[in-house]
Parts: C-alpha cells; sequence; structure tokens
C-alpha cells in the first residue's frame, strides 16, 4: 500500500506537441524536434528517439537535461523520413510520447540569413570597384594630407643627419592583415630613402611570410634608389612568432643598436608598450601605427606621432600616391558616409515609425 | 633662488624613469611582504554571490570548476581558495573539477592548502573536513561537451575515477551529488571564455545555477550575463578575489574561527591601492612640474 | 606565368572563401573543411621553414662576421637545436613518451617541463614589464598640454580611481562613473574607429582578390 | 624563509630575473635570456607544429590503412605545395613559393570580405541604431544618444576626401575628443590587469622560489 502511493506521487505525464521539422539554411542532416516542456520536480530529463520509416525499430539519439524543449538531431541522412518520440524520464518512472509526424532534412543552396551580408558585400564592392576604376583614369583625386606624413619624414632626415640606424617593425601578423599591407607599402618607401642615403635598415619580422614579401619589397625599393649594392640579406630577418619572445629580441637590439628612428608599423598586440617604451628610452624619434584598436592608447602616449586606425592606410596611399590605393581611400569615405547615413534613416524610421528596423539588418 | 627652483622643476621633468621603476617595485613588494590592511567594501556582484552560497539549502554542494592556467594564477588562485574556505565553514558539500590540465595543479595547490588550514585547527571529527564525505577532487576529462553535458545526468560517469584514482562510486559524497540537481551553484574560474561554454551547455540544458571568477581585463565581457541574471554575481579580477575574502573572513569570525589566515587576494590588492596611488602621484607631480617650468618660462 | 598564375589562384580561392560564408550545401561546406582544416594549416607549418632558415642563416652570418656580441648568437641556435630534437624526438604528450627519454629519476627535461619552467616565466615576465613601461609612460605623456591631452589624463585618472577601494572613499558614485567612461564615450570611439578599420580589411580583401593589390608577390616579374 | 630544491624552480626564478635587469639597463644577463628565449620559443614552434599539425594532419593520415586513396593523394599534394616554400632558396625557381602564398592569402581574404560586413559592420550598425527599446529609461536613452554622436563624430575624423572645414571640422574635432577620453579610459583600464601580472611574479620569486611567502 505505501509502495503504491510512492508510485503515484513520482507518476509523471508524457511530453505533448512533439514535432520535428527541416532546419531552414543549412547544409541538411538536422532536424529539429520541440515538445512542451514539463514542469515535474522529479524529472531527471528527456530521452529522445528516432525511428525511420519502413521501419520498427527506435534508436535512442540523446538524453537532455530536464529544461529543454527542443534537441537538434544533426546525424539525420538527407531525403530520409523519420519521426521521433520523447521520453520524459525521472529517477524511478518515465512516460512515453507520441510519435511525431514523419519528416526529413534537406540541404540548401543558399543561407538566407546572410542576405544582409551578401547585400552589404554587393553595395560594397560595386562602390570600390567605382572608385578603383575613376581613379585609374582621374589622377587627381583629392586626399587631404595627413600631419603623420610629415612625421615620417622628418623622423628619416633625422635618422640621415645622425648617421644612425632604422628600426622598421611591421606588426606581428600574417599577410592577410590589412595592417601588414599598408606597413609594408610604407616600408618600401621608407627603404628607398635609407638606401639613397645609405644609412642602416633593419627588419624584423614576426611571420615567416611576411619575411618572405619584406624582403622582397626592400630589395625593389634599393633597386629603384639605384643602390642594389647596399642590399645585402641581413636587412631583413625573420626572429620568431612567439609574441613575448619577439619583443624581447626587439627591445634587445633597440637597447644595442641605438637606431635613431623606430617605425613601429602594422598590427600588434600586448607587446606593443614594450616596445614603445623602450624605443622612447633610447631617445629614439618613434613613429606608430596600427588599427589595432586596444593598442593605440599605448603608441599614443609612449611615440611621437601615431597614425590612427584607418590613417595608417591613408598614409600608406599618400606616400606611395598609387592611384588604386587613393580611389580605395575613396571608396572607404562614401562608404562610411552611407554608414552614416543609414544609421540616422533607421534609427529616425525606429523611433518616428516604431518600426522593427534591427530585424532587417 | 628661482634658478634652483627651475632646476628642480626640470629634472623632475627628465627625470630617469629607472627612478619610477624602482618607486613602483618597492610599492608593490612591500606590502605583499609586510601586508597592510584595507577593507575592500564587496561591490554587488560579490556580494551577490557570496549571499547565495551563504543561504545555499544544506543539501546542495558547491562546485568549482578551476578553468585557469598558471599565467593568470596571481588573479584567480586567491577565488578558488576563498571560495572553498566559505563553503567548509559553512559545512557545504564541494566538487572541484578542471576543464583545462594546467588547472589540475592550481586546483591541488588550493585543496592542499585550505584542507590543512581547517585539519590543523580541527578538535573533532565534525570540525575537520574529510576527503570523499566533505569534498570530492574529480579531475579533468575532455572533450568539454562530455563533461558539460556529461555531469547533468550522472556525474560518476564522466568521471568514473578521481584525480587521485580513487573510483567515485565508491566516494560517500557521491550518493547525493548525483548531478547537477545536486548543485547549488557551479563556479567557474577562468580566464578565458570558459564561462560562455558553462552557459551555452550546462546552463541552458539543465538550468544549474552558474557564477564565474575572471580577471580583470575580461571583466567588461562578462557584465551583461551578470545583469541578465545567468551568473549569480560574478568575482572580476584581484579585487573581486580581495572583496570575497573579507566577506569569508567576517563568516569565519562570525562562526568563531578567527584563524587570521593570509588572504593573498587582499594582499596583492593592497599592492594594487599602492601601485595605482603611486601612478596617480606621478601624473599629478609630473603635471605640476610641467607647468612651474613652463610658468617660469613664461 | 610568374604573376598570372599567382593572381589566378588568390582569384578563385578567394572567391571560394567569401562563397563558402553563403552556402550552405554540404560539397561547399565539405570543401570549405578541407580547405580549413588541411590545406591551410598543413601549408602554415611548411611556412615556418622560412623563418626558421632565416633566424639561423641570421645569427650565423653574425658569427661569421665576428659582428659585436656575436656570442650570443651561439645561445640562439643551440637553444633553438636542443628544443626542437627534445620536442620532435621526446615527444609532446607527457603520457605518450616519443623515442627519446626524457626523464631521469626525479628530472625531467621533457617539452611541457621546458615550456612551463622556461617559456612560461620568459613569457610571463616580459608582459610584466608592462606595469613599469605603464607608470612611466603615464608619467611622461599625461601632461595637459592642451584639451584633448588634458581628456586622455583625465579619463585614465578617474578609471584608475575606480578601480581601486580609495576611489569610493573620495565620492561614493566615482566607480559608477568610471565604468559610464568605459562603456559610452569610450564604446562610440572605438566603434567609430572600428568602422574605418573593418571597411579598410574589406578594401584590401577585395584588393588582393581582383589582383590589384600585389605588394604581397614581392618585387621581381 | 625556505628555498627551494627544485632545479627548474631555480631555473625559472634566474630568468625571470634575467629579464627584470633590463628595467635597469641591457645587459649581458638579459642578452643571454633574450637569445636563450628566441631560440627556444623557435624549437618549440617546431614541435608544436610537428606533433600537432604535421603527424595528426599528414603522416598519419596517409600511413594509415583506413585513409581512402583519393584523401592521400590529396594530401601528398598539398603537402608538395607547402614544400614550394623551399624554392625561395633556388633563385632560378624562387617564383614558385608565390604559390601556396596565394592560396592562403587568397582564402583568408575572400573569408574576411563577407565577415568583415556582417560580423562586424552590420553588427556596429545595429548597435548604434537608437530604438523606442533605447529609450526604456531617460538615462539609458540619453547614453545611446551619446554613442550615436560620438560615433558619427569619431568617423567623420577619419574623413579623408575633403579638408576639415564647415560642418567637419567641428565633428571632426568632437571626434578626436571622444577618441581622447577613450584611449584615456582604456590606458587606465588595463593598469590593475599589468600590475597583476608583477604581482604574480613576484609571488613566484618570493613564494615558490625564495619561500618568502606562503
Amino acid at each position: 500500500m505505501l509502495s503504491l502511493t510512492l508510485l503515484l506521487a513520482i507518476t509523471i505525464f508524457p511530453p505533448e506537441h512533439v514535432q520535428a521539422r527541416d532546419i531552414p539554411n543549412d547544409e541538411g542532416g538536422k532536424i529539429v524536434v520541440t515538445w512542451d516542456r514539463i514542469n515535474a520536480p522529479e524529472l531527471i530529463g528527456y530521452r529522445v528517439l528516432r525511428q525511420q520509416r519502413n521501419s520498427d525499430k527506435w534508436d535512442t539519439l540523446a538524453f537532455v537535461g530536464r529544461l529543454n524543449n527542443r534537441y537538434i538531431d544533426d546525424a539525420a541522412v538527407n531525403r530520409i523520413e523519420y519521426r521521433y518520440q520523447i521520453i520524459a524520464v525521472a529517477e524511478s518512472t518515465q512516460a512515453v510520447s507520441q510519435p511525431s509526424a514523419y519528416t526529413c532534412s534537406l540541404p540548401q543552396w543558399f543561407d538566407t540569413s546572410t542576405l544582409p551580408a551578401l547585400l552589404g558585400t554587393v553595395i560594397l564592392s560595386l562602390i570600390f570597384v567605382f572608385f578603383f576604376d575613376r581613379a585609374k583614369r582621374d589622377r587627381n583625386l583629392f586626399i587631404r594630407r595627413i600631419a603623420g606624413l610629415d612625421a615620417v619624414e622628418e623622423a628619416l632626415g633625422r635618422a640621415t643627419e645622425m648617421g644612425r640606424a632604422t628600426l622598421y617593425v611591421p606588426g606581428l601578423s600574417t599577410m592577410s592583415d590589412v595592417a601588414t599591407i599598408a606597413s609594408l607599402n610604407i616600408l618600401g618607401e621608407v627603404a628607398k630613402k635609407t638606401a639613397q642615403f645609405g644609412t642602416p635598415l633593419i627588419v624584423p619580422v614576426a611571420d615567416p611570410i611576411v619575411y618572405t614579401v619584406a624582403r622582397e619589397v626592400v630589395k625593389e625599393a634599393y633597386t629603384t634608389a639605384g643602390r642594389p649594392d647596399a642590399f645585402h640579406q641581413d636587412i631583413v630577418f625573420f626572429v620568431t612568432d612567439q609574441q613575448f619572445a619577439f619583443a624581447a629580441a626587439v627591445d634587445g637590439i633597440m637597447t644595442r643598436e641605438k637606431p635613431a628612428t623606430n617605425f613601429l608599423i602594422g598590427m600588434f598586440w600586448a607587446e606593443s608598450l614594450i616596445i614603445a617604451e623602450t624605443g622612447a628610452a633610447t631617445g629614439a624619434i618613434q613613429i606608430a601605427g596600427t588599427d589595432a584598436v586596444a593598442q593605440l592608447p599605448f603608441f599614443i602616449t609612449a611615440c611621437d606621432y601615431t597614425l590612427i586606425g584607418e590613417e595608417l592606410y591613408a598614409a600608406s596611399a599618400y606616400i606611395s600616391r598609387e592611384p588604386v590605393l587613393l580611389g580605395g581611400i575613396k571608396a572607404q569615405d562614401y562608404s562610411k558616409a552611407l554608414i552614416v547615413f543609414m544609421i540616422l534613416v533607421f534609427s529616425v524610421l525606429a523611433l518616428s515609425f516604431n518600426l522593427p528596423v534591427l530585424s532587417w539588418l | 633662488m628661482s634658478s634652483t627652483h627651475e632646476n628642480i622643476f626640470l629634472r623632475l621633468q627628465r627625470i630617469d624613469r629607472r627612478w619610477i621603476y624602482l618607486v613602483l617595485w618597492l610599492v608593490i613588494m612591500v606590502p605583499l611582504i609586510f601586508p597592510f590592511r584595507i577593507q575592500p567594501r564587496a561591490s554587488t556582484p560579490v556580494a551577490q554571490l557570496f549571499n547565495y552560497i551563504d543561504t545555499m539549502p544544506e543539501n546542495k554542494a558547491l562546485v568549482i570548476s578551476v578553468d585557469f592556467t598558471p599565467d593568470t594564477r596571481a588573479e584567480l588562485q586567491p577565488m578558488v581558495i576563498a571560495l572553498l574556505r566559505h563553503a567548509f565553514t559553512i559545512k557545504r558539500r564541494v566538487g572541484i573539477l578542471a576543464m583545462q590540465v594546467y588547472g589540475l595543479g592550481l586546483a591541488e595547490e588550493a585543496i592542499q592548502q585550505v584542507t590543512n588550514e581547517f585539519n590543523s585547527r580541527a578538535q573533532t571529527h565534525e570540525d575537520s573536513v574529510i576527503y570523499g564525505e566533505d569534498f570530492v577532487f574529480w579531475g579533468w576529462t575532455t572533450p568539454l561537451l562530455t563533461v558539460m553535458l556529461g555531469m547533468g545526468e550522472r556525474i560518476t560517469r564522466v568521471f568514473p575515477v578521481d584525480y587521485y584514482g580513487n573510483p567515485t562510486e565508491s566516494l560517500p559524497i557521491m550518493r547525493d551529488l548525483k548531478n547537477y540537481d545536486d548543485v547549488g551553484i557551479l563556479v567557474s574560474i577562468a580566464a578565458s571564455a570558459m564561462p560562455r561554454s558553462w552557459i551555452n551547455f550546462a546552463q541552458v540544458q539543465f538550468g544549474v545555477n552558474l557564477s564565474c571568477g575572471i580577471t580583470a581585463v575580461s571583466a567588461a565581457d562578462f557584465y551583461p550575463y551578470v545583469n541578465s541574471g545567468q551568473f549569480i554575481g560574478m568575482l572580476a579580477g584581484m579585487k573581486g578575489a580581495a572583496e570575497y575574502e573579507q566577506l569569508v573572513e567576517k563568516r569565519m569570525k562570525n562562526k568563531g574561527m578567527d584563524w587570521g589566515l593570509r588572504n593573498t587576494g587582499t594582499e596583492a590588492m593592497s599592492s594594487q591601492t599602492a601601485a595605482h596611488l603611486a601612478i596617480m602621484v606621478f601624473i599629478v607631480v609630473g603635471n605640476i612640474a610641467y607647468f612651474a617650468s613652463r610658468r617660469r618660462k613664461k | 606565368m610568374k604573376r598570372r598564375l599567382p593572381l589566378l589562384i588568390v582569384l578563385i580561392t578567394g572567391i571560394f572563401g567569401a562563397v563558402a560564408f553563403f552556402v550552405p550545401y554540404p560539397a561547399i561546406r565539405a570543401a570549405d573543411e578541407i580547405m580549413r582544416n588541411d590545406v591551410q594549416r598543413i601549408i602554415a607549418a611548411f611556412s615556418l621553414v622560412l623563418g626558421v632558415g632565416s633566424i639561423v642563416q641570421h645569427h650565423m652570418l653574425k658569427i661569421q662576421r665576428r659582428a659585436q656580441y656575436y656570442s650570443y648568437s651561439y645561445i640562439t641556435i643551440i637553444a633553438l637545436i636542443i628544443t626542437a630534437i627534445i620536442g620532435v624526438f621526446g615527444g609532446i604528450d607527457v603520457t605518450r613518451p616519443g623515442i627519446l627519454p626524457t626523464r631521469f629519476g626525479s628530472f625531467s627535461i621533457h617539452i611541457q617541463t621546458l615550456y612551463s619552467n622556461m617559456m612560461v616565466p620568459l613569457a610571463a615576465t616580459m608582459f610584466s614589464l608592462l606595469a613599469f613601461f605603464m607608470a612611466s609612460a603615464a608619467y611622461r605623456a599625461f601632461r595637459a598640454r592642451n584639451l584633448e591631452a588634458t581628456l586622455l589624463l583625465l579619463a585614465a585618472f578617474i578609471v584608475m580611481l575606480g578601480a581601486v577601494p580609495f576611489g569610493r572613499l573620495i565620492h561614493h558614485q566615482l566607480p559608477a562613473f568610471a565604468e559610464w567612461i568605459l562603456a559610452v564615450p569610450n564604446t562610440a570611439s572605438k566603434r567609430g574607429i572600428l568602422f574605418g578599420v573593418e571597411l579598410g580589411i574589406f578594401a584590401t580583401s577585395l584588393k588582393i582578390i581582383l589582383g590589384i593589390e600585389r605588394g604581397w608577390l614581392g618585387g621581381g616579374k | 624563509m625556505t628555498l627551494s630544491t627544485d632545479p627548474w624552480i631555480w631555473i625559472a626564478a634566474i630568468l625571470t630575473l634575467a629579464i627584470f635587469s633590463f628595467l635597469y639597463r641591457e645587459n649581458p644577463f638579459y642578452r643571454f635570456a633574450e637569445h636563450l628565449y628566441v631560440g627556444i620559443a623557435n624549437g618549440y614552434a617546431i614541435t608544436f607544429y610537428w606533433h600537432r599539425i604535421l603527424v595528426p594532419s599528414l603522416f598519419d593520415r596517409v600511413g594509415s590503412s583506413s585513409t581512402p586513396l583519393s584523401t592521400k593523394i590529396w594530401l601528398i599534394a598539398i603537402a608538395i605545395i607547402g614544400a614550394l616554400y623551399f624554392t625561395r632558396f633556388i633563385p632560378r625557381i624562387s617564383w614558385l613559393v608565390r604559390i601556396p602564398i596565394a592560396i592562403v592569402l587568397g582564402y583568408a581574404s575572400g573569408a574576411s570580405i563577407p565577415r568583415a560586413v556582417s560580423g562586424e559592420i552590420i553588427r556596429q550598425m545595429k548597435a548604434t541604431i537608437i530604438t523606442r527599446a533605447s529609450f526604456a529609461n531617460w538615462q539609458s536613452g540619453l547614453w545611446a544618444v551619446i554613442i550615436l554622436i560620438g560615433v558619427i563624430a569619431t568617423i567623420s575624423y577619419f574623413f579623408f576626401s575633403t579638408e576639415r572645414r564647415g560642418l567637419l571640422k567641428p565633428l571632426s574635432y568632437a571626434g578626436i575628443i571622444f577618441i581622447m577620453i577613450g584611449f584615456g579610459a582604456s590606458f587606465g583600464y588595463t593598469v590593475m590587469a599589468r600590475i597583476s601580472l608583477f604581482i604574480g611574479r613576484l609571488q613566484f620569486l618570493l613564494g615558490d622560489w625564495l619561500g618568502f611567502i606562503k
């Protein structure tokens, strides 16, 4: 009698509204099963079972916790129909649901949730391609001169006056980082100047591929400047890809070789201030440039001049006078104007008509 | 007279930076050796976590997940120690695991330290903390999903043997610590995004109560989860650890356990405070020197 | 050929990389996974050869030329070789030893031991130098020269005060004000900079794929 | 005070002190530690690439009998492309080094285009747009407006197409003010974390090594 009441006390009801449907916008192979959650304190969780059409075997797929009301079956084979059953499990009892209707998973060609990204990509690409093209025809695209460029030239001048070396660190990142590419453009110009004036150049690098490219860039600059003889293979060298070991080595170079000018241009992480402050202590003029937002405050405090974010790209375009690069800066300006315009329009729409603008993006 | 003043200010402006280094070194090191007492007042998230654990039902356990590595030990290890002391003081059972292999050594160290503190002062069996009854160290296993989801069903199945090699089924504590249902709160101490994984898997699936202890730099990333209630409070950086230590110490004193234990977080906090003040004094002095010498030039 | 083939390759792999984002079809997803897990990783592993070749050459040259401090170059080369031998032949997993014994009684020279007791302390100590460098940089640079510099200084000052218990004594709202600075003006400026940076990433990627940006080819024909 | 007897603790402590000696000046101890560090870091990189990439992703699979032949050929082809990096050292065919670079660079560029748009640009736009929900209380509404103004001002600071005249002049000035406040705040916010790092090193020296503090 006692045991009977106990049994009754922990009786639980089977889960209801068990439904299964294909997950949209995916590569297929996934079916989501949903059910109504049971509010019973004794409940431990749910067991999810699956049956293939024309088979009478039910397979246990998983056991999920008691707060769930959905399960994603990622082992479904495309175009095969399945149905599902949910078992509510308590310590000593369980309850089986009605099976769901049959359903199957299908792969899709386009992920509709990425539509805004696709539109954005297409619009931005058009803006950029338009300006690349215009830049080729119109050689006089206007770009405001950036204060940092004077600083670059002044710093180089000082290094030549003093006859001391110039150190150029093109960041710690890889070739696929914009900052690295912008930095290598500036490195080319800096190398031309050091070649002309015959002052030593030191370029330590933290990425093997950037090392290969930087070496070619410097070699070409020395040839263009008419001093191929002054190029030697020890100007550009790889140090290590470990952040702090690289910083230790650059600090060592700065204090031993005492370069008159340090360029710290490219992508940097936490080592930024370790390098910049050591350079400041040696009394070198320092020009920094990075789009690593978190490191900008440190360069601002420790360097004589810092190219902030986009200024770095603009400087690289300005200094190389490549028409296409200038076109890119123009396109970037118009894209930014478009972004500001859209933010304002969407805000006005949302505030005045209470439209769900955020869900459109 | 004016020239000597000018000299002082100009010299102050161009002071050798090594003097700054020396001052900072001393200002941080001296309080570590001879700590002065500062009593940080608990901020809301810290008090929230403390109060939750303090009033947790007696049959619920505290689980600490040691998810950090030795490089952030200074900030995070004091949290593990304070949490262990708290649980042992109010006699709640504790389960410990590590989601990082390097966390194993840190967890073991904390366990050794805190159990020694309690057992060396224990008079009775009741007062002491006993392995397998009052606490358990499950150790480490991989992959992440197996642990976070598996513990919702049966912990002994995720960790068939504990860190020391005992079969977990044989430990008395595991009889009433079957899965998340017996866990009052799980605190993930981490320098990575691990606490977010605990939310995504353990909480979303099983609704276990969570909290976290993280480094100062990542605090901003986790605040939204505290505001949304997904974490019950939070310990952020050394400051968070120090505040928790103070609350635990007060609790121990209330229970007559005035042992004068070392609180490394609080001690480090005195170094932190001293260092922050020193840097601020540097900035003020630098500006005074700057303005004084500029005025003289005029 | 020497320029066309690489440019054709960036065009194809670039379009593939972008398309894989939008198309969930199994064949594309599977190809994308192979690209990420096999192609990119294995190629990256080989590129290290370039780097190691360069660092060894750099130090060999120093030794040959008897450059200043050349004797330290031996340290780098020897440390590199020994670590690589221990690591490659001694195994990386403590539970699965390699062909080289790494344990002598209670003394271990396993790569993980080297890592924990040499790499970690060296990295952590280099990293911790920042505490000092931040102090000296602040001392030199945080001068109220003009409005911008004064705001930089004040913002840093208030946030630092908010971080220590002392701040609350000055004004009980001070920590909250510090948090506000981080949450509002700081967020605004970071976001403004980020828009430009992301557009720059977009532009550069497009230029690489279209073969407009050719700096990566290095010089030569 | 109980000195450590573990030789590895001594090595770690000596290396730690050697790096710290740099704060005084560049010296032979620092020079030693620096050169050692660069060597070990490269040795460790070799180890890591070998055991974590080449062995599991390449050698184990090519050598395994359960790998289909087509996959094996494919993997060997990738390895050959990777080996083209070696041509850097052979002047006549050194241009071949561009092929693996092109594969890595092209894919990374392509993959970053939609991610820059959806992950950053669109997401940040969404976060900046003001809706009625932003005005749930007057404070959050005001903060949202300030953020919007700050974002626009900062963007206008980086506008290079025209000289700073007219509306652009005050706007870009407001931009640099937001930027400076932001930089100051980030600087101040990082101090605590960096001092924690140094405290960590001191705890190692004074505790683990010298046994001064427990």
